[in-house]
């Protein structure tokens, strides 16, 4: 049944754009609702009858994934959870990935946000992944969330020489000087690994410039595939790798699922993301091919 | 009553029904799921709301209708409060408070701090701001202004000069030839990888001439004539190729946020997939 | 010209002569043969210590060799912790954690008496370093180092070159600002994004529409907003004189004070004060998306002719150019968010790349002072690139100099 | 007085930041600057606020276009800032967290904000579309290279690049679309963002110089000299 479906929307999709092709070729223009017309329909039918590709990690990718697995057990890796929910479809598979990895290997946890909206995220992340998935892990031992603190990139400022000017409790109201996880603990250069997550600002960019630079921190980090191209040229002196947009989150999941049995089974929100992704693209695509053509031929036209 | 009053008369009927109705089935399955039925009453409406919320915006994109309008309003007053209330308590509260009042901090029942002068700085400058809202001591809010302007302008300088500056310099300095062991090597591997050194290669002078000619792009005192105008001329083109490939990268990611979007709608509102 | 060899030439003088700076004199110990137990490991030999460099004091820093059973003969060694104290005899208390294949290590305390891990200076210290094996009761201490003390420098000399950058800048700068006030002639090549906003103020006024000027996400603390405000000095200004509408929805509440500031005076200085509207400059949210629904909103019902786009702008740019493009405005951008610059290039009329949005505040004056400034921003271009071709060159011949000047650690 | 003082305090804060960061007993200012920045922001809601509550009044008071849906704005206004000031359903009392799930504070921004925001920017998968169909076209060169680069990104970042090259041998595997489109981004597209960046980062300092200096004061409503 469902593949009758899928096969008669893809033909509908198809056959629509074959027309506007044809359409184009006497030079007349589609209609911008069309095109929202388009994009609606190729994204919403891979996601209705669950459609996924493959993938494999790029080596920017495989960089991240490698730190992680190289530190050793008990290691201390910060996750910054710097996104709202409006970023979260595409950045959220990269922090449960991250977060994953992190505690399936041993590490200890730091969650913190330098975006307001970061540290209900955190806390989601906990109740979701680390509750369920972790049940040995315990609160203020193996992981914290210290939560979310006004001030942007002014906050990395401040904990860079001391995280107490800034935090003196987690979000539960827990003294940090209590839990055994901030024993020796004094500022954000006691951290093995710091990942980021973010798209926006403040995001991986205040990070290197305000923490991982001065501090001479490892870093590596999560983007939103709008922000990664502009961090480039932090990658590999600065950041040690990136996962960019859901492509990204696809290969660490894929990565994930390769070498841990206990991740087969995971959620993986990246991967079922990226057949959309296809089937959009190529209808983007699709679209300049007959701007070009209707553009070509109205030109002739007139000639 | 005209026409078109009456059509749009009979959409709002129509989703008030749908809405209601989607209500009740969505508290139904929400209750057969084993949820408190009050809350289940509850998140079902919230929902609906929800679904209704983002059916309203993605109507903007056929045209500006009464249902975007209803939606764009309560978001901005609402979004308005959420800003207030966190900065009230995470920076007036959190880090104001405690260093300036105990009996403040008690009130709030936040840890007080030791005392600290100084905060009365940004406390005095905050209500010099204030002072616009009357009408003669307008000109004291510029003193805060000034202040702000100038933490400003004294931090940015130093900021971008470090790191966008002098980082990106000296990441510009690349070998221009990468490894050379002969000519028979060099023009043997042309892949993207460690090993292929003319790829490598290529891509260090490609960074070399697009940043340079794309910097002799930005000069204003010059005119764009003879050498300069050939060297802003191949700036342009890598200007070009930077938009090109930034607008092309950055489409997945848009993507993915309406697969979000239309995720909640399949998954949490109508429930068909899983 | 003859000027810019000279400060060219003052400019590397200076940093070669900093790179032959050096550093405080170490304390170095020699290494101590240990009478090895049987499984003790080798302890780590060649501990240094120093006053950590280009602090606030508080701080020291130990380097030191790996043990010869790390990585080579026994294979025993799993890392190493610092200890400290007061005496060489007296109690010893670890000041790190595990650390895992490293040379290097600073001990940094906190500045204020009273805080916990208060390290004061000018104390003598003494330190060793723990070869530490699997095997908490199997370790190997290197030989004791002190006294060191820690103590506040009081100028970072990493930051040389920064300092150095700034005073060359600020030296261009007043130069060519003396000159201008001097009544030299600056030439400035045209700049098309500015040069329509006067033209589109004009077609807005042919039809009866108003014009739409958003300053963007960026805060008071953004250089961008700052740029667009003199930009929109300038709207405004034309504005008054042609009796057209303005609109100007803000995102930040100290933004928008200064943005009603601005048009306040711009209608003041058009001899218009009376058609200032308090209500032309107002808040829209703090929330980025709820912001645009709300441009938007203004977009398709006030129907402006033009749009222009100043200052910081993230993700909701395209959203706010395309629904421009819907309502057919003439649109102008500007901004220095290097993401969001294509979706500007591909959507709007006109677009200020970067730079060129802080050199349209400059140009649009076309004031000496404001031009001397720019001229000062291109010599710097010229020198960079220039430096940088020398950097290349002495690179070839293995000289680092100019590489390490712009490499700057603290 | 009234022009002077701002210029002022505008040089001495400027400078003093500026200096800050070379010697070591004051490089703490920055921090402590940042702080009062934010806690001066924090009265600076108050102008926004009523600002907000005016325009909106305004247009119910004067019963102008639209004015019922200003209602909806104060209302929304409203209640949020009371759900948020008084931590109303919240669990914990008023020493928790603002935003304590089950507060009502949380359940509205889970369920009014937060679907708003992500619809809001999901419209971007629409309009990335319409403006890729209607610019990207061979107009002229420059639009060319903008087209051919766009194109290439978007093949190669889907599987369908791979299957289109895949035949090309491993030894010129630049040539394969997608490692074509990783090389533009980090290469030319990489050379681009560099010199915007190093351009932006001197316009900044310029400009930064030319407040502290006074130089440029349109934002104190002075004209410039």
């Amino acid at each position: 049944m469902s593949d009758i479906g899928l096969i008669l929307s893809i033909g509908v999709i198809v056959v629509g754009l074959l027309w506007l092709t044809i359409r184009s070729l006497t030079g007349r223009e589609v209609e911008r609702r069309i095109i929202f017309l388009f994009i609606g329909i190729s994204v919403a039918i891979p996601l209705l009858f669950n459609i996924t590709v493959s993938e494999k990690a790029t080596p920017i990718v495989k960089g991240i994934y490698d730190k992680v697995e190289n530190l050793p057990s008990g290691s201390k890796i910060l996750i910054s959870f710097d996104y709202g929910p409006s970023m979260a479809p595409e950045v959220e598979p990269m922090s449960d990935a991250f977060l994953r990895h992190a505690l399936a290997k041993g590490h200890k946890v730091f969650i913190m946000g330098l975006w307001a909206t970061g540290q209900s995220l955190g806390a989601a992340a906990v109740d979701k992944i680390v509750k369920p998935e972790f049940p040995d892990k315990v609160d203020g031992v193996d992981y914290i969330n210290i939560g979310y603190k006004a001030g942007n990139q002014g906050v990395l400022n401040v904990i860079i020489t001391d995280f107490r000017k800034m935090y003196a409790t987690d979000v539960n109201g827990v003294d940090l000087d209590s839990v055994e996880i901030f024993e020796n603990i004094r500022s954000l250069k006691d951290m093995d690994l710091i990942l980021c997550v973010g798209g926006g600002f403040p995001g991986i960019k205040e990070w290197v410039l305000f923490a991982a630079d001065p501090g001479n921190i490892p870093l590596a980090g999560g983007s939103a595939a709008v922000a990664t191209p502009l961090l480039y040229p932090y990658y590999p002196k600065q950041l040690i790798g990136l996962l960019g947009g859901i492509k990204g989150a696809a290969e660490y999941e894929s990565e994930m699922k390769k070498n841990y049995p206990r991740f087969a089974d995971m959620p993986t929100p990246g991967l079922n993301m990226m057949g959309p992704q296809t089937l959009a693209h190529m209808v983007v695509m699709a679209f300049i091919v007959i701007g070009n053509l209707s553009f070509f031929f109205a030109k002739r036209r007139k000639k | 009553m005209d026409r078109s009053r009456r059509i749009s008369l009979i959409i709002f009927a129509g989703i008030i029904i749908l809405f209601i109705l989607s209500w009740i089935i969505k508290s139904t399955t929400l209750l057969n799921v084993g949820t408190e039925s009050l809350l289940s009453i509850r998140d079902a409406f919230f929902i609906t709301f929800a679904a209704f919320l983002t059916l309203a915006i993605f109507s903007f994109l056929y045209k500006d209708n009464p249902y975007y309008k209803f939606a764009e309003h309560l978001f901005v007053g609402v979004s308005a409060a959420y800003w207030m209330c966190v900065g009230f308590w995470s920076t007036f509260v959190g880090n104001f408070i405690p260093k300036v009042s105990t009996t403040l901090s008690n009130f709030f029942e936040v840890p007080p701090k030791e005392f600290d002068i100084f905060y009365f700085i940004p406390l005095i400058l905050g209500l010099m701001l204030l002072m616009r809202l009357s009408p003669k001591g307008g000109w004291l809010s510029r003193w805060s202004l000034a202040f702000i302007v100038g933490t400003t302008a004294g931090l940015n300088l130093i900021r971008y000069l470090r790191t966008d500056f002098i980082t990106q310099v000296s990441n510009t300095f690349i070998p221009l030839l990468v490894d050379w062991n002969g000519i028979g090597p060099f023009f043997s591997d042309f892949s993207l990888s460690a090993s292929g050194q003319f790829v490598m290669t290529l891509g260090n002078w490609v960074i070399f001439i697009g940043v340079f000619s794309g910097l002799i792009y930005f000069f204003f005192s010059k005119e764009h004539k003879g050498f300069f105008g050939h060297a802003s001329r191949v700036g342009i083109w890598v200007l070009m190729i930077t938009f090109g490939a930034s607008f092309g990268y950055t489409v997945m990611g848009r993507v993915s946020l309406l697969v979000g979007r239309l995720t909640f709608l399949f998954k949490d509102w109508l429930g068909l997939i899983s | 010209m003859r000027l810019k060899l000279l400060f060219l030439s003052c400019l590397l003088l200076i940093f070669i002569c900093t790179s032959a700076f050096t550093q405080d004199e170490a304390v170095v110990a020699d290494s101590l043969e240990t009478t090895a137990e049987t499984i003790s490991p080798a302890p780590a030999t060649s501990l240094t210590a120093i006053d950590k460099p280009d602090d606030h004091g508080h701080g020291i820093d130990l380097s030191w060799e790996l043990s010869a059973d790390d990585g080579g003969g026994l294979m025993s060694v799993m890392g190493y912790m610092i200890y400290r104290a007061t005496s060489p005899d007296g109690s010893y208390e670890a000041r790190s954690g595990l650390l895992l294949n490293v040379t290097a290590y600073s001990d940094v305390g906190a500045m204020n008496e009273g805080e916990n891990d208060y390290m004061p200076d000018y104390t003598d210290y003494y330190y060793k370093v723990r070869a530490l094996t699997t095997d908490s009761a199997v370790f190997a201490d290197s030989e004791i180092l002190g006294p060191v003390q820690s103590f506040g420098q009081w100028f970072n000399w990493k930051r040389l070159s920064v300092l150095l950058l700034v005073a060359g800048f600020l030296f261009l700068t007043v130069y060519f600002i003396q000159k201008a006030k001097g009544g030299a002639k600056l030439f400035v090549r045209r700049l098309a994004g500015i040069e329509a906003v006067d033209e589109a103020i004009g077609r807005a006024t042919e039809m009866g529409k108003p014009i739409l000027y958003v300053l963007g996400l960026g805060t008071a603390a953004d250089i961008a907003t700052i740029a667009s405000y003199t930009i929109l000095s300038r709207v405004a200004k034309k504005v008054a004189e042609y009796q057209t509408g303005l609109i100007v929805p803000c995102y930040d509440p100290i933004v928008m004070a200064i943005a009603q500031e601005t048009v306040k005076t711009s209608y003041m200085n058009a001899g218009r004060a009376d058609a200032y509207n308090e209500d032309m400059v107002y808040f829209v949210t703090n929330q980025q998306f709820a912001y645009v629904a709300g441009v938007n909103g203004v977009m398709l019902r006030d129907r402006p002719a033009t749009n222009i786009y100043m200052g910081k702008f993230y993700a909701e740019s395209l959203i706010l150019a395309e629904t421009g493009v819907a309502a057919g405005s003439i649109q102008i951008a500007g901004t220095d968010e290097i993401s969001q610059i294509p979706f500007f290039v591909v959507a709007c009329d006109y677009t200020l790349i970067g730079e060129e949005l802080y050199a349209a505040s400059a140009y649009l004056g076309k004031e000496p002072l404001l031009l001397g400034s720019l001229k000062a921003q291109d010599y710097a271009k010229a020198c960079l690139i220039f430096l940088a071709i020398i950097g290349f060159i002495t690179l070839m011949f293995g000289y680092h100099g100019i590489v390490d000047f712009f490499h700057v650690a603290g | 007085m009234k022009r002077q003082v701002p210029v002022l305090i505008t040089f001495i804060v400027g400078t003093v930041l500026i200096l800050s960061v070379f010697f070591p007993p004051a490089e703490r200012l920055g921090e402590d600057f940042s702080i009062f920045f934010d806690i001066i922001a924090v009265f600076a809601f108050f102008l926004g606020g009523g600002n907000l509550l005016r325009i909106h009044f305004g247009k119910v008071y004067q019963k102008r276009e639209d004015w019922g849906f200003s209602i909806v704005t104060l209302c929304g206004f409203a209640i949020m800032m009371m759900a948020g000031l008084f931590k109303l359903w919240n669990p914990g009392g008023i020493a928790a967290d603002v935003a304590a799930p089950g507060s009502l504070f949380q359940l509205m921004y889970d369920w009014i904000f937060n679907p708003l925001g992500a619809s809001m920017y999901s419209l971007l998968a629409f309009y990335v579309a319409s403006a890729s169909y209607r610019a990207f076209r061979a107009k002229n060169i420059d639009a060319t290279i903008l087209l051919i680069a766009a194109f290439v990104i978007l093949l190669g970042r889907t599987p369908l690049g791979m299957y289109v090259t895949s035949w090309v041998p491993e030894s010129f595997s630049i040539l394969q679309i997608p490692n074509l489109a990783i090389w533009i981004m980090v290469s030319p597209n990489l050379a681009g963002q560099r010199a915007i960046m190093i351009g932006i980062a001197l316009g900044v300092v310029s400009m930064s110089l030319r407040l502290i200096l006074g130089v440029e004061r349109t934002y104190l409503g002075v004209d410039n000299e």
